[in-house]
């Protein structure tokens, strides 16, 4: 199984959503976070001094999935939250030792 | 002159009313987005800015005195308060710029999120001098429908005892006439974000507006038993409006909002404004239920119609400022046995009257804000870009965010003010890849179009 | 009449006092967690709009005037205030309204995060009517405890010149009877989530009620030597009380707080409230300090005899309006050389005096009180669900949340109204398996017994 | 005496005065880091605490009356308000506590985040006395800058009509001296984490300052007239200094901000202080436009200059105070034909009798203040311990947080107050290995020196 | 050396600290999620319109874990987290491929 | 590839985003965690009972490194990082398996 964690812009979480249920992704787990990166930030001014926010904000998608569907589940993400701008941020799957469901104490593929 | 009761209660008044602004900050503030709080609360401010300056050198003068043809006063005749010399004068101008400051602010709420702050900043002054002071000279001022103006002659004087027409269904119109002319928020009925952001802060608004309004509605009382009349009205109506405005939510959604209640308030108050020296406490009881579910029902129609009036301006203002104005011609109590309403067996002649002034109100508002509007919005345009919508307009607009609560959520380099002032610019990103192409940043939060360049874009890309 | 001074510092006093209602909801919406600000806030602001209501129809009239056996005045005397013709007799009407609103509103903070909205509803209405008129009656509506009255004439009148009895000690009391009869909040004493979420909001309600209170203590005042009098007392005692509340902290556990500094100011001016017409400067002081030392003492007492009073409402409002009317006992100053309390002469009656309206108050109170909570609790229900209260009862009461900061913490789908209006449901999950149980919902965060179904929950969640 | 319509406004400008220095609390709170807004808002309330009582005591009667050398009145005179018998006299004292409350608050935020709570409490009321009374005394209790004063008649009586020397020279210069003792916070002109956590709340601050300045400035106005004007120019003046700031800053950094504004109007309201008066309207928005511009430039100097006051009490205060109170050498208007400004061709006469008040208040104020704090700081310390600054003064001196927003953020176990009163000590953790090192906990937040020991080190960590 | 991470329900923290403290866990970390799965949403209203939430708080705990303890620790997370309900959530373990304590260095099941 | 994760005081963020640049890291993202572990909490008062808070503040820094990489970077994060208390916190990495710029779609040490 796989873990599959995206770094994204926060404006597309909706898109990313649609996309994975209309994949048949039943589950996912959002979280919000802070991206540095090629993508520049923005200034703010407080009493006439600048402060230079590079701490762009993010958001992290983390879905759990079969190795079979991990690579499309991948693309699914990409192709939903691509703009072409620098900022659009990053995927990675790692490998998953074990799953479980909390409810039902389900493991591996059932768990998800 | 020594101080007289009426005096100090004028002050007092001035002072609660010019509160009351501030408090329409909150209100709307509340209701916004996080990233537009700010802005929505600085159209309110700047308000207070422009129209206290306006109404020094010429809005007061223009308010009232000697006309032209009945529609407004001399801009001249009083320009910088020079010449005024009655005991009270200037404490009646005080009191009366309040009122100028609040109604334009009014306005702010339906163009939420999306307005350029500089092109605000120059309606505020045009509309009031063009707009506002026309309207208040015309009822309030001797103008036309006052006891000897044309129109007040022709159909007796309508009533509006602090400012239904001039006040809420003016700034009503021109708030259904700026949406019009801006267009709607990206996302409008679509994005869940466009919930208000702090519902305490909107409480907080309806709270301080409803303790300011003892001042809108009272302030201009002359004798004890007036007072007390429009004092409980000015309790009743807000209070039968919340619970109208509350009860039409449970039957209808399931629940009662706290911006549910908060909404019913001021639209109980905006009914009460132009009746409350003119009807009896259960009057106003029944007015302000009617103006509570009427209005509650009102701010669902932008979605059904399609124009985003982001703040209810249009449903609370509009529409519970025309049925506290109307309702005049059925409810007013006859004053010393003569005329009152048509319930109270005065004919129609009362109702006429505040039709008239009603739709006098609604065309020219609509009529000169248009033109406004469109001078603006062709020339220097009343809207952000996407981008800047996208980003929020605090920081696009203003370089600033409301709040800063957490740990992690923001970092970067600090940049003090010499090298400001020194004009030395932001430090170029030293990782940045030589070659990159130096893309115009298009709005306070920049991405470059392949590869990242350092760029203290905030200062370039402020709209004028 | 022309408006006199009088006149003009009864509005002006009505205008702070009411204000001080939505003070006190922020006073209490801080304290509570963030999921239940909201409910908190609309605890106060319904019952600004159903006392609101109340007292124009039959509130004032029962609570002066004529009445049966010095106990309450009759309701239909002046029923929707028809009949009331002295100049000044709706600005009075106005005055006491405040007193009655807030005095409900007060109750609200003993059951907060667990009442059912729809059961608070009915109770404040019937508790004013019930509770509030009688007892105003019969302190200060010319009813057994005043000069005329039963108990005035045997024991001497009764000090409380602006609500020791009638507005702290009955909401007090008021307070603890709900809270018995309601229970305590689910992890009382354990979970360390019940720490107020919003301590500034704590101390912005606590400002806006002392603002207020200097129109609730002095309104009533006839001179200017009265009115100075009360003016520095309502100054001095809760500056004294915050000092005592905050001595008494760092002793205690090693820090002042703000919290403490907040709630200082509130129990010194609930102790000086009956006081502060009848007591020196320098008594305001020691008054305070008292009132700050013991409450602060007190308020700890719900954890040891465990008794949820969620924002203490008996340790701030009773027991410093219990040591307010009592130390008039002591601390009285002679009126014009006759009377005063123990330690200025008087000897003891002013003692009993006291001590009788306090214990007649507390007794009063708690029965009626009792009455009402429990025809309520027993019909209708006085609490929310288990799951509602987990939940949080902003969400599911109000269909809301105090606050949307955040990306990321909130998503989801947006109905338009006109689906609403015209019934149609939210549409069915598509992906929700087949035959999945059509279990039914029972808060407005529905987990579905094994798997999903999507369901608009909550429309029909909704407690009555 | 029957209230007069002087002493109902005298009271409603005392309570406006006195609400405004919790205005001041959101005011500086809103624009500390949230971790320290708490402290921040404490420092305003424990300076009604404090100086309420002190007033009360002996600083009413130090600032008024029979005084030493025209420099300070008795403190035995009327100790305890005992002897005041004039029909207004309470009246005027609750008034003049007022200004005495907010002159100190006003200090406060140059030393946020980093101020012991503890030292401020010692200072606080050790300076209203050594400081305030005898300043007050000097310009408005019939002292050395009098009519009948040495330098009053020597150079004719300067004009401060509402507290430009007074309270904000005096407060901008302590506000210095106490920066350059204490010294700057961690992370100056670095740390980007000291942008104000919550802006709104600076705004609204704004807004109950300025609500409650018709109070200060208009509090004591004798004629119609006089109150007209005053009220007039409160508003002009602010609202053109809101102007003149955020045109600065568009034109400096690009952005018109919404702390700027918050910031003009205080700086406007500063400047207008002095003058209210004495200036027409039309002047009175000169001398705004010159403080908003002057203050929004003068802000940025403690970059420059390197001195940390914080929340720029010096570049608002001062320079502004410093503006409006020679400002009156210029555009005073002659009363009654006699005296005025240079530019009403009163010659210099007024100009410098200005520059003199000015001058000894800045060195009065500089030398005494000095003596004070350097006294607290040698002693028991002005500045909390390196460690409580990073964990945050709020937690490390208060043993609180602002807001508890989120789950997750907090948990941990809860402590009721029996065993606290019991004296029984926290649980001490059973997994802490045996034998680790009892370290004696430094602050709040505490790290053992290896590895970990259970310990309730809030209580014992408390500054003194 | 295993990273166990558990997405659950908000409140059954404590219940998960107690747990894990009971067998003898000496460290977590915390932070904030939302969950979107078979759990159904609730519904906001504002001005007559209403809006679907169906993202839930969660709370996302991560161990470290020693190979040998980390099914344990599997185990006491479902334990004290289950209600039976859906929406308890998951949670799932992966390998670690190196640990360090930063205030030491100590690395491996040292750093733990 | 690696993921390195460390959870780390939070004002130490800014020392190791410059540790990190001046290594020559290109981005990283950052969310905010609490965390329980040897280093004790604080004491909130409130109503005169006390609040034992043990979940303290933490930032979570998280970046993607090539393999080779991945030990340099954990150290210059320790270095950063570090203050000799308790409670500076862990930093561990997991293999990867697959990761993307979403940008581009660039795969592998491309994709960082
Ligand atoms: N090496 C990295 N490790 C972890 N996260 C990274 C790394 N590089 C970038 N990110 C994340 O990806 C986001 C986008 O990266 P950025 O370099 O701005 O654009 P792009 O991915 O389009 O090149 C960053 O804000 C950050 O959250
Ligand atoms: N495929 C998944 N990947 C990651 N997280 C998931 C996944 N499915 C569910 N979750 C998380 O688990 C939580 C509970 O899932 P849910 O389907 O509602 O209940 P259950 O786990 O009891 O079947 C979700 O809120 C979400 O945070
Ligand atoms: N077993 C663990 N699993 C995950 N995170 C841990 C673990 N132990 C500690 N942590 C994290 O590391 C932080 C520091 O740990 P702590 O034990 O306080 O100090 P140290 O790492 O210096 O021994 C904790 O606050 C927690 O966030």
């Amino acid at each position: 199984m796989k873990l599959i964690t995206a770094i994204v812009r926060p404006e597309k979480l909706d898109a990313i959503r649609e996309g994975l249920e209309a994949y048949g992704v039943q589950g996912l787990t959002v979280s919000a976070a802070s991206g540095y990166g090629r993508q520049r930030g923005y200034t703010e001014v407080y009493r006439g001094a600048e402060y230079n926010v590079d701490l762009l904000p993010k958001i992290r998608v983390e879905v759990l999935a079969t190795d079979e569907q991990a690579d499309d589940i991948l693309d699914v993400i990409i192709a939903s939250s691509n703009t072409g701008r620098a900022g659009d941020g990053k995927v990675w799957s790692v490998d998953v030792f074990e799953a479980v469901r909390v409810r039902t104490g389900e493991r591996g593929a059932a768990a998800i | 002159m020594e101080l007289t009761a009426g005096h100090v209660w004028l002050m007092v008044a001035a002072a609660l009313v010019l509160f009351m602004t501030p408090g329409l900050a909150f209100f709307y503030g509340g209701m916004t987005r996080a990233k537009a709080a700010l802005n929505m609360m600085m159209m309110s401010f700047i308000s207070i800015g422009m129209v206290g300056v306006v109404w020094v050198l010429w809005g007061a003068s223009m308010s009232s005195g000697q006309g032209f043809l009945e529609i407004v006063g001399n801009p001249f005749a009083t320009f910088g308060l020079e010449g005024i010399d009655t005991p009270d004068g200037l404490i009646k101008v005080g009191y009366a710029s309040t009122f100028a400051i609040i109604t334009v602010a009014l306005i702010s709420g339906a163009i939420a999120d999306r307005a350029k702050f500089g092109a605000w900043s120059v309606f505020v002054p045009v509309w009031v001098t063009l707009v506002y002071c026309p309207l208040a000279f015309m009822v309030w001022g001797g103008g036309l429908f006052g006891p000897e103006g044309e129109l007040g002659k022709a159909l007796g004087p309508a009533i509006d005892f602090a400012g239904g027409t001039v006040v809420h269904i003016n700034a009503g119109v021109a708030a259904l006439v700026l949406v019009l002319i801006i267009g709607n928020r990206r996302g409008f009925g679509k994005d869940p974000n466009h919930r208000p952001h702090n519902i305490p802060f909107v409480m907080l608004g309806a709270a301080i507006l409803w303790f300011g309004w003892f001042g809108f509605n009272a302030g201009a009382a002359t004798t004890a038993e007036q007072a007390g009349l429009i004092w409980v009205n000015t309790l009743a109506a807000p209070a039968a409006a919340m619970l109208g405005w509350l009860v039409t939510e449970r039957i209808r959604d399931g629940h009662p909002t706290s911006l549910g209640a908060a909404s019913g308030v001021v639209a109980g108050l905006v009914a009460i404004t132009p009746a409350c020296a003119n009807v009896s406490p259960v009057g106003a009881l029944g007015l302000g239920v009617v103006a509570g579910v009427a209005s509650a029902l009102a701010v669902g129609l932008k979605f059904r119609w399609g124009f985003d009036d982001s703040l209810d301006v249009v449903g609370v203002h509009l529409v519970s400022g025309i049925i506290g104005t109307v309702a005049l011609g059925f409810i007013a109590v006859p004053a010393d046995g003569v005329g009152g309403g048509l319930f109270y067996g005065g004919g129609l002649t009362q109702l006429w009257a505040q039709l008239a002034v009603a739709a006098v109100a609604i065309v020219y508002s609509a009529v000169l804000t248009a033109v406004i509007a469109l001078a603006i919005h062709k020339t220097m345009g009343f809207r952000v870009s996407q981008e800047q919508e996208v980003v929020g307009v605090d920081l696009s607009l203003h370089a600033e965010t409301a709040y800063e609560f957490g740990v992690g959520g923001h970092g970067g380099s600090f940049q003090p003010l010499h090298e400001l002032i020194t004009g030395k610019p932001l430090a170029e990103g030293a990782e940045a890849p030589a070659g990159a192409p130096a893309a115009a940043p298009a709005g306070a939060a920049v991405d470059t179009a392949s590869n990242g360049q350092k760029t203290a874009a905030g200062k370039e890309s402020v709209e004028a």
